[in-house]
């Protein structure tokens, strides 16, 4: 099948994430696996600096991040081209502890074909290139979180 | 002259004050001459231009980077989605 | 946390499996990340065989398949030390294409702690050692789907 | 004597023709010996015993394997969820 006719979702929304119909809308006939991830916030975190978070605060450059995310999966669609649909969904706004706030989705023929690569590489990938940003809210104060990636010339 | 939109997010977007803004640039100012001009402009900025990242009609750009006619210019720190 | 503590969940159910759920029991506070697989029906296979599927129909040893269950949470424990909580379905009876039929889903604080990697030995697990067998039917008959994996003593 | 319960699963059981069977054995027969009492008795599952899985109270047993008391057996092909 052609990449143009498979099934590729991006949003960034402010809605709750509905893995069931994500998962639903990426399903071909064909499809015999979906390797998932899902983020969420972490009311405590224990690794490096210890905190509570009492919130996350997140923002997009909305049409540069949709285009971005298309771009993550051409990128997908070019290492692994046994997947068949991919969603990249972020959700923006005020997010407490436990609530999913991003997920990426590959679906396959078959589960040995490279879909949890791919999930994994998605959502590498929307770390490093994708313009959204979290502001952590906690008993202490508030802070931006800021990523260390620096992108390259043509990324 | 060449009209410009700025967007800024995030840290920068705080120490800046606005969300965005419209600027009029020499025709061939750079992305380096950008980050120089808000730097002294905007005191606050300063600091961030040095690890700031650029975008051009929403594609990363750098420093030596010609900006083009009415481009549409992102400004923010290294991103932490997810 | 003692590994006792954590939320490990394991079901064989003749339900939809609703992974929205599923994921939301599976994290704590602490929680971060979710690698999640899901296996469907396939109307269409290409690799080996190429046939269409009308249905597949499941059984399962219930009360065995649930003990396995459990073994395969605890061989992700005993390998990957930072899983949180850990979620093994089994869906059963007869189910149409695009269907998911099986899950598993792992949480952890972080991503790179190895909650991709438990959810792909999970899958693999429960392929080799939980009895559970498909029948295929098509338009050209009905079969046994058989694995390959002859468990070993301890298993 | 031993008395057991076997259940099968899958294509045993299609052979079989039943999901489960209550037997008497001696009290010192293995797995091995079990497979060859079901293959005199029911030549349809003959061919089946060579390469049948079988469990003793859920857990995978082998040929050399003596039967416990009262034991639950399962037989069944290789397992093929998922």
């Amino acid at each position: 099948m052609q990449p143009s006719s498979l099934p590729t979702i991006f949003s960034i929304t402010e809605d709750e994430i509905d893995l069931n119909d994500l998962v639903e809308r990426i399903t071909l006939t064909s499809t015999g696996a979906a390797a998932i991830f899902t983020g969420m916030v972490r009311g405590e975190t224990k690794r490096g600096d210890e905190h509570q978070t009492e919130y996350l605060e997140y923002e997009a450059y909305i049409p540069m991040a949709e285009e971005k995310m298309k771009q993550v999966a051409d990128e997908i669609r070019a290492r692994w081209d046994a997947i068949e649909g991919i969603a990249i969904v972020q959700r923006i706004g005020k997010l407490y502890p436990k609530t999913p706030t991003v997920l990426i989705a590959c679906t396959a023929a078959h589960r040995d074909t490279g879909v949890f690569e791919a999930a994994r590489y998605g959502i590498d990938r929307l770390k490093e290139i994708v313009p959204i940003w979290k502001k952590e809210v906690s008993p202490s104060g508030e802070f931006w979180v800021e990523g260390e990636y620096m992108p390259k010339a043509g990324e | 002259m060449n009209h410009v939109k700025l967007l800024f997010f995030a840290t920068i977007r705080d120490r800046m004050g606005t969300k965005s803004l419209d600027l009029e640039l020499p025709a061939d100012l750079t992305i380096h001459g950008l980050k120089d001009r808000l730097s002294e402009e905007y005191p606050k900025v300063k600091e961030s231009m040095k690890s700031v990242l650029v975008t051009v009609n929403r594609e990363y750009a750098f420093d030596e980077a010609v900006i083009p006619l009415n481009a549409e210019i992102g400004m923010f720190p290294p991103v932490s989605g997810g």
